[in-house]
């Protein structure tokens, strides 16, 4: 048990990783010697060689299209996009192969391909370096979306999907990947909860609040503020948002009687989207009033000095459960 | 461009059906081995002609012809190991056959009962894959498995010309220089990607793309099976060797139409196709087999008779062939379980049973 | 006025929008003399020159870049992907230059893109050619996603998207291309209805049923079936899935109580799904049953053998609208 | 590969400042012109330096280093016509600076106040591009469009090592060759893409990938001003002559780190930096000038005081340069009226003006 940032314990899973398979590979940009821009691999070159820790041309489909046959070929890999923006070049190898090689061969060849794609807003970066692209791939079918909120899931969550014979596209939410908590390294992931399912980090009765990734800490801090108000809110880390775990979310609503999603992604066809239409149909008699959205504009994601004013915060989550009250 | 290949071609057997002599390329083969692959070209053309008309007929959706590609297909597909792995874009019925499978799972495909078919594993031939140049970067990748394995194995993918202006395809090329990767890169230049004559892709022969990429390139007459063969198994021999990737572009034609739903009349002229008829693949290896005397009548009739019992063959099995289940549409998309699949295969079933207990 | 189908409505729409704007170009792969696989470019290139109606290399991220090119030099490039499943390796094109770059430049450089692209099942084609990729689109900020289902809405709506200083994604329902209808070619495309509205296509009081493209047809069919069990669907052609209409669907949804979605992409983060949570939230009070989604399964399209039970029919619809009406 | 261009370099002004002579390219520049080069260079080099200044003061998000590019980006803009267009990566501050493009605009984009910044076409300059390699196909695309004008423009476009792996790269080869297209590629080689080397994406020198796609490549030492702007020129030339595309690889090297969030020293060692230093493109200009009496100390004065005028007019600039409004996020996303849009933007404005009075 020890305090370590999300970018170590990733980097600490990823080692356990190589470590208890040998067809285990990594692959990207910039992970060898400078252990990526942001050093989640760093020393596992070093470690674990070149042939194991591989950097890639600069090809983003080059990356993913040569994972499909190292995985055809019976290895696991580890891809690393360096940014959210710049996984659509890889569009095609992800939605056309990955996500339907399975299925296509009948089940004979599994495609045990992680995607991992530092994603989100809120560190001041420059355009294409601070999008939320999950709705792209929750929408498809064959892949699974994942995405840790904090250093013990990042851990566990990174070598469960490399262990998971489906492709699992984990998004790591940059923003956090400084934020510290304890580390667990002893936990058989094997026994852990499957990183498919939600997890309620904070129970409460007033509303429910469902969010992932790097929306979990906002949305925890608004539940914390809201006590002053005598808001008992229940947050739901969902963890997963493909598959989304419905029995969780929905025992929450059918308990509080009203849902605030939130995330970073654009609201409209967002994850939100799917979990307000799915939760109105599960708790139709339950709902005390419409499952409420927060979430990016519709506008491509906006210079960085504009970029508190575009992400949900706090006060946009509260202003949303308020909403939600006013039924 | 010219349109005998130029030059640079390597070419083993005229076609004429003259055996000529290369300084870099040769192959040895016994009558045994003449004769086998020209069964070969012969049952590889009889099920592009069944599947064809079995295509008219309406029992499959579409078909991709090879016809006139049959050297350039048997010819590389021969020169594999059994533990090489081939990636095939949709039109390899040719190496299909050479990998030992069957072509009734060819028609599945087309016929719409599935969209793989063999086992790749088995038959160390990948699935055939629609998006144009996406193998490229499979067999690329597969190639640095491989290399992983520390195995002598090695792997060829085969594309088109048009495929050469994809992205994909070439990130494959800088790949596999880059890493040494053992794959060979087979470029069958059919002369067109459906409408678009190959001066829409290049301004120069293609094989000199690999050039630009620092690896070989060498152009080869694709309707000569000995060449075809030689130049392949010399590329492969150098993958083998930890020499890295080769690009072979195979200058053949397109004598068909791009697929069945195809008509080439709107786009091509019928003069380049009787120049092509002349350069057919398996033409010229009649007359060098039965001029050597390396077969006679009864052979020839014998390759008849199975082509005839071949043809039976898959024009029963494809018209027997079932429909595959519906809930099958489930199958296999996820290799753990999955709550919403799940779900929707059980509402499924359950609201295919309704109607059979005549609720609607 | 002349009875016509939709593959030559958009012959002709396209031929009005080449005569009007001489910076209009076409380019794509086979639309030269072969016309394009489904013929819709038939006879254009002869008329107009291969300067204007260019046959490109196969390689449709080079299609799309180069149509930002060209759009930044003045011109307005309408590009072909030949079938659906063949727009992803233009998707980093798509999403992070043409749908952003207008937002990019402050407004100085538009992006007049028009993307046709032939989609949807039920052709009984193989892989990858009957795809229903429109969440992707429609999730994306910055462009416009529209979709005809008749030849008069083809007609018009290829010349409105053209003409449309913004990048528009224009879905043409292929196994409708053979649909026949009255077409008047002497529409002034102006002054007809934005593209951007849904239409009321048969007015009801039982229930709503919500769709757009290919599905209209089917839904039509489905409320004219209904009629027999004594219902009265309203049914409401969407046209635009980005931006959605709300307004019309509201009321419409408002006066019904009930509304069922249909589109052949898979449900799970469909359109149906934004539609659903909108139109909760707008008519919470009103609605008697959850909206409901009749769509594609989260799996891949099926291989042909199977599309018609992927794809939703008439029954579909009609025990939709029953569940819906058992509330 | 050798470390100093090898043989194919095409050099005009040798590192020690001497004049030297190539049988295919040339300049003849009046002495004006020269210390006009040398004035941009130093210029530019003075905007980067106080571009990572501000950086490191917290006024900019990031800021990517051009220090040794000077250059290849000076030589190459001053060959443009000012009707021809410029496609830049994030890095050509010195092709922005021969454009006009006021570096204020540059700092605006790096400061996070916007993603664009200036009008691309008042300078004929595109906005930068950060997704490596798109911007090649604009560029051919943009030629295209030339082409149909029937103008005698020329496009240029700048990409680095790394995205020659990119397929939009590729792909912008092969379109601008088939339909030969008035672009010119030049590549800044500077022998990095951020950590990797550049064995990571080529086993051969990259001007020579320009061969595989049928169009003439050349490489140039990239810290000679001269040589770039005679072979720039030559290839602008060719293209508006209608003979097609050029590569131009410009030999050089990234002095400073890939941008002020990167790390150099954890990938690479002092003793090459140290080796560059010796070929530093301003040094020999200001040898060059000076030992052939083009300028006196007067001038290199006169140009030192106006780099420190620019130097405060930038901090100034950069400092006090205002957010822009909150609610300018919803502009310009659509040029017609878009509902959402409409909608989010009028709630977005209501839910602030409830901060204002005070009611959170
Ligand atoms: C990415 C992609 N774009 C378009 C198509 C449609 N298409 C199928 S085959 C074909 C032409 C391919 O030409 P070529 O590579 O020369 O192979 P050939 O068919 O001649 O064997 C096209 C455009 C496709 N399958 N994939
Ligand atoms: C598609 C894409 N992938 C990754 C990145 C992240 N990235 C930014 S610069 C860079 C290296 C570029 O190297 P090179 O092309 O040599 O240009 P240089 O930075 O050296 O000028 C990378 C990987 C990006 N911007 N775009
Ligand atoms: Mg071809
Ligand atoms: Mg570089």
């Amino acid at each position: 048990m020890a305090v370590t940032t999300m970018a170590k314990a990733l980097n600490a899973g990823l080692r356990k990783a190589l470590e208890r398979d040998e067809k285990v590979l990594l692959m990207g940009e910039d992970i060898g010697k400078l252990g990526g821009v942001f050093r989640v691999t760093d020393g596992l070159q070093k470690d674990f060689g070149e042939a194991r820790v591989i950097d890639s041309p600069l090809a983003e489909s080059g990356i993913m299209g040569t994972a499909v046959g190292l995985a055809m070929a019976g290895y696991r890999p580890v891809v690393e996009i360096q940014f959210d923006g710049f996984v659509y070049p890889a569009f095609d190898q992800i939605v056309s192969q990955i996500a339907k090689h399975r299925a296509r061969s009948g089940g004979r060849t599994p495609m045990p391909v992680t995607i991992r794609l530092p994603f989100g807003g809120g560190i001041g970066a420059v355009e294409h370096h601070s999008e939320s692209p999950e709705a792209y791939f929750a929408h498809t079918a064959g892949l699974r979306v994942v995405s840790p909120s904090n250093p013990m899931d990042a851990y566990v969550m990174i070598q469960q999907a490399i262990a998971c014979d489906d492709p699992v596209v984990i998004l790591e939410p940059k923003r956090r990947y400084w934020d510290k908590a304890d580390v667990d390294e002893s936990v058989d992931i094997a026994s852990a909860p499957s990183p498919f399912t939600a997890r309620v980090v904070r129970p409460g009765t007033t509303a429910t609040v469902a969010c992932y990734g790097p929306m979990v800490r906002t949305c925890l801090e608004a539940a914390l503020a809201g006590e002053a108000d005598g808001l008992d809110l229940e947050v739901i880390d969902l963890r997963s948002v493909s598959p989304l775990d419905i029995p969780t979310v929905a025992a929450s609503v059918r308990k509080t009687g009203r849902l605030v999603v939130v995330h970073e992604a654009s609201v409209f066809l967002g994850v939100g989207a799917e979990l307000a239409a799915r939760i109105t149909e599960e708790c139709f008699y339950s709902l005390e009033a419409p499952v409420l959205r927060v979430g990016g504009y519709h506008t491509p994601y906006p210079p960085s000095r504009l970029e508190e004013e575009y992400l949900p915060d706090l006060d946009r989550v509260l202003d949303a459960v308020d909403r939600a009250l006013a039924y | 461009m010219t349109a005998d290949g130029g030059p640079e071609l390597v070419q083993l057997l005229t076609p004429e059906g003259e055996r000529v002599h290369h300084p870099d390329y040769d192959v040895d083969l016994t009558p045994d081995e003449l004769r086998g692959l020209y069964r070969d070209l012969v049952l590889v053309r009889r099920v592009d002609a069944e599947a064809t008309a079995l295509q008219r007929q309406g029992e499959l959706g579409l078909w991709a012809q090879l016809l006139g590609q049959e050297a350039a297909q048997v010819g590389s597909g021969r020169a594999l190991r059994p533990t090489d792995m081939a990636f095939p874009t949709y039109r390899e019925h040719g190496v299909a056959w050479t990998r030992d499978v069957d072509p009734l799972q060819l028609l599945g495909l087309f016929r719409g009962v599935t969209n793989g078919g063999w086992d790749p594993h088995e038959h160390n031939f990948a699935l055939y894959t629609i998006v144009i140049g996406d193998q490229c970067l499979h067999a690329v990748g597969y190639a640095m498995g491989v290399q992983r394995d520390g195995t002598d194995d090695a792997v060829i993918v085969y594309f088109g010309d048009g495929a050469t202006s994809q992205g994909d395809v070439n990130e494959s090329f800088v790949f596999a220089s880059v890493y040494n990767a053992p794959v060979v890169f087979f470029c069958q230049n059919n002369q067109w990607a459906i409408s678009e004559p190959l001066e829409r892709q290049t301004r120069i022969p293609l094989y000199k793309r690999a050039h630009g990429f620092g690896f070989p390139g060498v152009r080869v007459d694709g309707n000569d099976v000995l060449a075809v063969l030689a130049v392949t198994k010399a590329a492969l021999q150098n993958a083998r060797e930890g020499n890295g990737p080769t690009l072979i572009e195979a200058f053949t034609y397109r004598m068909g139409a791009h697929t069945t739903s195809d008509d080439p009349t709107r786009y091509r002229v019928a003069a380049d196709l009787e120049a092509w008829k002349l350069k057919d693949p398996i033409e010229r290896l009649k007359v060098y087999l039965a001029r050597n005397g390396h077969a006679d009548h009864a052979f020839f009739d014998a390759v008849e008779a199975e082509s005839e019992a071949l043809a039976v063959r898959l024009r029963e099995g494809c018209r027997s062939m079932p429909d595959p289940a519906p809930d099958s549409l489930f199958d296999h998309v996820y290799a753990e379980p999955h709550p919403l699949v799940d779900e929707e295969r059980e509402q499924f079933v359950r609201y295919h049973a309704s109607f059979a207990g005549g609720e609607h």
